[in-house]
């Protein structure tokens, strides 16, 4: 902390990734797994709450051994640790839905490079005692899966007209199905950073009057 | 106007326009050339108005109190040479010149000057000035001449002579005209261009003075060829001014050294570079003058007075300007004194009758380039050429049109008859990006005609903010 | 970003000795080892499980008649029967003999996979040896693009192709009677021949391209030997 | 003396809205025409185009606090533009789903007025050729004998849900051998020529507008003749299209069509006249102008012959409107007395 600026409480900690920093709509980060796997509602869940995991459990190791790991292996103490993590997580899919797992594909193996991940590691968990570590990781990882489910929500609804699978619309509806593909998640998410954004200008203009 | 750049000087001209042979005027191959009128990239075709143009050249009552800028010219200001309280006879000099560039003033009265103060001028600003009073009695003669033998005198006395004679260009410049027909020895002039192209909006007084004073001019187009060595000329004038060619025609010298050429009617035909493109095919080289391509260019008006003024060696004490407008209620070209007062212009052309002053749009100069005064008490001088006047329901007609943002229609790129890109440096302009400007899209080279502004279906003031560009890089670059 | 600068006075000058940095490095290798063999040791079982439902259910549901399945491997020299755990040979292919509640054989489930419009199209497709023709065919992988290429799975046209495909043996028994074909969209003449779907021939082709090449090497070295494949082991 | 503006004191007294509204009056009659082919489908498919782009343009005004831009008559257009190249059956849903698209992410998003990159009618039409493609695929035969007091059953689908299956429709109201197919469908799947007077009478099967070539080039040349229609660059288009189709028609003459059919059919004319055209997306200086018309008839030709697709015109000048800025960068206008135009910079 530098000096003068004021200790963060832990639920200030806890939602700097939920709101101020939020990894999808503020900062536009990890757009490989977010574009490709919010398909759906639940592959957009899946793979947050499997980012989340592994970006608590790799900041608590990191935080737990940062006094004794030395600064020049640092990054490739952290990127083992976060290989080890994804690995169970992968395995831990695996074994608990085949389904969700081919859906994720070879998106879990890339939560090893997930910048997120590296980035919370590096700026936070490196420099906090765990359990602040933990808290602020946890905010960073809903954070992340509230926006992969905004996203995967809306492109399930329109491109196939379920939610979760449940049909939303009944039988006849019809597909949206560019919704689906690459550029729809980009349609997505482009929407909804237009209305963070206005949501923002708005609060300002609200907060200047 | 002083950077004069060392540019490779053209080789042979196109020998079509050398010793072709006065020949009369001919309605058949009038209709013939306009089909192959030459012309210039671009450029517009605004309503021309020139509705004064049938009128003759009419003289009005003298104003009772006159008022002389000492800068009526590009340049230093004139040194008075007399006092106030001092008796002035018309004609008599009564400023002499300051250096090379600046050129002396007459007085277009008889009468007294009552004070050397400041008065305030067309731009707005107040400037020092000789304030003459004029006697109701007097007849208004000029009784200050000193005639000269034109024919022996060697150019650089005929330059000495026009510098004497306070001559400026009148076609708006009022560029010292002394200046402009001195070439430097390492130069050498193959033709005098003569601009009697009056290509803009509403202004006929060139027209008329072509029509009245043939003669005059084409005495001044002989002393100006002298003056700058060149062994030809052409008189470029716009194809609807046909009666004016039809004058001239015949008078032009048979040796056919002198000749007169129509030229399309589009603005702005008559900008020396659009003139010279058009009549020669020769581009001036950016930056650069006429004269590195071995041209020199004068004012069909600027020529008449040198050719009536020299031989009799008087000073320029008076002007033809055009006054029109919506709101002239007997427009015309009148013989206008310079100081006289626009007041006393606009009160005898019926411009000021009933109107609200404050309703009215004065304008000096055409509809594309003339500027609009704040004073009315501002003075005429050597450079104004018309004096246009707008009413209320012609202003807010213009003025209704709402500002759209720029949807490039390209129509400016269409007009620019310099082939710059106006869209591109409005948007530059909107961004403040004036060094982007003036580095990659040459604004230096826009010489503001207006045409971008005129085209422009978003009414986007275009030429406006490439002013306010050029005047902020002068000021950086001084 | 609130993060703190680093602080350059804070950060220690003296070196880091070579051992300190190979014991960190080595410590927490040993630790991720550790983590990632215990997760692989108590997943093994769950993920072989997963993915044995995952393929009978997908086996089973081209041939709605099977309850049991049995493991061959196909090769020039015969058929193998594999039992769980055990390798597949080298140039074999994997047929899955799918058997019915009275231990008949009700059909032979095989792999095949051709280069579709994105990336390759794998494909399981049942073979019934009585008929000598395939009968239905189930999508695995794929990334055609949706609404076009994924039609192969929804098209109720393109299912109908897969009645019963005709894949004969010729007369010497080595090669299919006639290869098996995919064409135009509503130009299919014969039993052999896959209707493509409107729009999506790339996919349609590939899916009968994958079909015939398996089939085309499977079949022949099939045939000789389904007697041994008749009942279960 | 309160007057004091700056020079020049008057204008052409061409505006944008006059320009915009021309360009409505010249479109109208192509969409007269289109309802007289496919009657009240057509009119239904216009008025919801035109009414959501109005309304999305109005809503989005709201939403950031400026006064209405209706009054251009640029939404207006863009909700015609793209009603006539939808396909007559498409569904009213579609439709609003195209024309929010069109407005909100082709144009607003950009900026209003004039800071659009993207024709936004294409934009709408691109997004649901991705959308619904098999919707976007269906086609109706003309002159139906109903036309005028039924709906196509698809155009009233339910929102969000599958338009029916029309085939029996199809066959009930169509006299001859309706296959369904676009021209340019028939020759690049079938490998049949349609006969080029039922390509300029508008008889083939093709989008709401696409229709009458001849009509498309009558209401182009007024727009053209007025200055309000860059006659460059449908003239660029259209003849680099022919010229090249011309050139591959003489290489092989069995596959490739004749060029006139490449210019009749499909979406090349109204492309070229009225959507390539569109101001704020196409270049300003000449040489950049020539250009991307040029550019945008061969990548026509070429996506015809060698893409996926039968029609490349919208993608084609899709791809000229995200080259256009980059063009009149890289190409400017040669300035007076100077040389070398392409070099930016002296």
């Amino acid at each position: 902390m530098k000096p003068g600026e004021h200790t963060l409480t832990a639920f200030e900690n806890f939602m700097e990734g939920i709101w101020k920093q939020n990894p999808v709509f503020v900062m536009v980060l990890g757009m490989c797994p977010t574009l490709a796997v919010t398909v759906s509602a639940i592959n957009a869940l899946g793979m947050g709450l499997a980012t989340t995991f592994v970006l608590v459990f790799s900041c608590l190791l990191v935080s737990v051994i940062r006094n004794w790991v030395p600064k020049e292996v640092r990054i490739a103490t952290y990127i083992v640790i976060i290989a080890s993590f994804v690995t169970v997580v992968d395995y831990a899919i695996q074994a608990l839905s085949l389904g969700l797992y081919e859906a994720l594909g070879a998106f879990i193996q890339l939560i090893v490079v997930n910048c997120i991940i590296l980035g919370r590691a590096e700026a936070h968990a490196s420099k906090h005692p765990p359990l602040t570590a933990v808290v602020n990781a946890l905010g960073m990882g809903i954070g992340f899966t509230i926006g992969l489910f905004a996203l995967g929500g809306v492109r399930e609804i329109f491109g196939t007209g379920t939610l979760f699978g449940i049909s939303l619309f009944g039988p006849g509806f019809q597909p949206w199905i560019v919704m689906l593909l690459p550029p729809g998640g980009f349609f997505v998410l482009g929407g909804w950073l237009l209305l963070f954004a206005w949501w923002k200008m708005r609060k300002e203009a609200k907060d200047g009057a | 106007m002083e950077r004069r750049e060392e540019i490779e000087a053209p080789g042979a001209l196109p020998s079509r326009q050398d010793g072709r042979p006065s020949r009369p005027f001919r309605l058949s191959s009038y209709i013939v050339s306009l089909f192959r009128r030459k012309s210039f990239a671009r450029g517009v075709h605004p309503d021309t108005h020139k509705s004064t143009a049938g009128k003759p050249i009419r003289r009005l009552p003298y104003a009772p109190r006159i008022s002389l800028p000492l800068a009526q010219h590009i340049g230093k200001p004139a040194v008075p040479l007399v006092r106030p309280g001092e008796e002035v006879v018309r004609g008599q000099p009564i400023a002499r010149a300051d250096g090379f560039l600046s050129v002396p003033l007459h007085s277009p009265v008889t009468g007294r000057v009552e004070a050397i103060r400041l008065h305030p001028s067309a731009s707005g600003a107040w400037v020092e000035s000789i304030i003459i009073r004029a006697y109701d009695s007097s007849t208004q003669e000029v009784l200050w001449r000193e005639p000269r033998d034109m024919e022996a005198l060697a150019p650089e006395e005929i330059l000495a002579a026009v510098k004497e004679c306070g001559m400026v260009g009148l076609g708006g410049a009022a560029f010292p005209s002394h200046v402009k027909l001195s070439i430097p020895p390492e130069r050498r002039i193959h033709t005098l261009v003569v601009n009697g192209c009056e290509c803009e909006p509403y202004l006929t007084c060139d027209h008329r003075t072509m029509i009245e004073h043939p003669a005059d001019l084409l005495r001044g187009i002989g002393y100006a060829m002298r003056a700058v060595g060149a062994q030809r000329a052409i008189i470029g004038v716009e194809d609807n001014k046909p009666d004016a060619v039809a004058v001239l025609t015949p008078l032009l010298p048979a040796d056919g050294r002198v000749t007169i050429e129509m030229v399309r009617t589009k603005y702005p035909q008559g900008a020396e570079k659009m003139l010279i493109k058009s009549l020669l095919g020769l581009e001036v080289p950016a930056g650069g003058l006429p004269l590195d391509i071995g041209v020199v260019v004068n004012n069909v008006g600027t020529l008449t007075l040198l050719g009536r003024l020299l031989p009799a060696g008087e000073g320029l004490t008076e002007r033809v300007v055009t006054v029109t407008g919506p709101a002239v209620k007997r427009p015309g070209n009148f013989w206008v004194p310079l100081g006289t007062p626009i007041r006393h212009v606009l009160q005898c052309s019926g411009a000021l009758d009933g109107e609200a002053h404050a309703e009215l749009e004065v304008v000096l100069g055409g509809s594309m380039m003339g500027q609009a005064i704040t004073s009315l008490d501002a003075p005429v001088t050597k450079g104004v050429t018309g004096i246009l006047v707008y009413d209320r329901e012609w202003i807010s007609r213009e003025t209704a049109t709402k500002v759209y943002p720029c949807i490039k229609c390209g129509e400016c790129v269409q007009a620019c008859p310099m082939g710059l890109n106006p869209a591109l440096l409005g948007m530059l302009a909107a961004k403040r990006d004036y060094d982007s400007m003036s580095a990659d899209y040459h604004i230096a080279d826009c010489f503001e005609c207006g045409c971008c502004t005129w085209v422009c279906p978003s009414g986007i003031p275009l030429v406006q903010q490439f002013r306010v560009a050029k005047g902020l890089l002068r000021a950086r670059a001084a | 970003m609130s993060e703190p600068l680093p602080n350059p006075g804070a950060e220690t000058t003296a070196t880091t000795t070579s051992w300190r940095l190979i014991a960190a490095l080595g410590g927490v290798a040993l630790l991720c080892g550790v983590l990632i063999v215990t997760a692989f040791q108590s997943t093994l079982d769950p993920i072989a499980k997963n993915r044995r439902i995952a393929l009978e259910r997908s086996i089973f549901s081209l041939i709605p008649e099977g309850v049991s399945l049995h493991i061959y491997a196909v090769s020039a020299q015969g058929t193998t029967l594999l039992r769980p755990g055990q390798a597949m040979p080298k140039e074999a292919q994997r047929v899955y003999a799918v058997y019915d509640a009275h231990r008949h054989l009700r059909g032979l489930v095989a792999e095949a996979g051709a280069v579709g419009y994105a990336d390759v199209v794998r494909v399981l497709y049942a073979y019934d040896p009585h008929q000598q023709a395939i009968v239905g065919f189930a999508v695995g992988a794929h990334r055609e693009t949706p609404g076009i290429g994924d039609k192969i799975r929804t098209d109720a046209d393109f299912q109908k192709n897969f009645v019963a495909l005709d894949a004969r043996l010729d007369a010497s028994g080595q090669a299919l009677a006639h290869p098996i074909r995919t064409v135009k969209h509503g130009s299919k003449r014969n039993p052999w021949e896959i209707d493509a779907i409107s729009g999506a021939t790339i996919t349609s082709r590939a899916v009968g391209r994958g079909i015939n090449d398996s089939a085309s090497t499977l079949l022949p070295r099939l045939h000789p030997h389904l007697n041994n494949l008749e009942s279960p082991p | 003396m309160t007057e004091l503006r700056s020079a020049p004191h008057e204008r052409l007294g061409v505006s944008v809205e006059s320009i915009m509204l021309n360009v409505v009056l010249a479109l109208l009659p192509i969409a007269l025409f289109s309802i007289w082919l496919y009657g009240l489908s057509a009119l239904a498919l216009l008025i919801t185009s035109v009414v959501v782009c109005l309304a999305t343009e109005r809503v989005f005004n709201r939403l950031s606090g400026q006064s209405s831009t209706l009054s251009d008559w640029s939404a207006m257009i863009t909700g015609i533009l793209l009603a006539l190249v939808l396909p007559p059956s498409f569904p009213l849903w579609m439709t609003a789903v195209a024309a929010v698209v069109a407005m909100g992410l082709g144009k607003i998003l950009f900026g209003g007025l004039g800071m659009n990159v993207f024709n936004p009618a294409l934009v709408g039409r691109a997004f649901v050729q991705a959308a619904f493609p098999s919707a976007i695929a269906t086609w109706v035969p003309s002159y139906a004998p109903n036309r005028f007091h039924e709906f196509i059953p698809t155009t009233l689908t339910q929102p969000l849900m599958i338009p029916p299956d029309i085939t029996a429709w199809v066959k009930a109201v169509s006299a001859d051998a309706f296959t369904g197919a676009t021209p340019l469908a028939m020759w690049k799947f079938q490998h049949q020529l349609t006969a080029p007077e039922d390509l300029i009478l508008g008889i083939a099967t093709a989008s709401v507008g696409e229709t009458s070539a001849m009509l498309i080039l009558v209401c182009g040349l007024y727009l053209a003749l007025r200055g309000m229609l860059d006659w460059r660059i449908p003239v660029g288009m259209m003849g680099s299209a022919v010229i090249l189709a011309s050139a591959f028609h003489l290489y092989n003459p069995d596959f490739f069509p004749p060029p006139v059919f490449v210019l009749l059919s499909g979406g090349l004319m109204l492309g070229a006249m009225f959507m390539a055209t569109d101001m704020a997306t196409s270049p300003v200086t000449p040489l950049a102008v020539w250009t991307y018309a040029i550019l945008i008839g061969v990548v026509t030709v070429l996506i015809r012959y060698f893409g996926g697709l039968s029609e490349g015109v919208m993608y084609a000048i899709l791809f000229g409107n995200a080259l256009a800025p980059l063009l009149d960068r890289s190409l400017p206008t040669r300035v007076f007395g100077r040389r070398k135009p392409w070099r930016v910079g002296s």
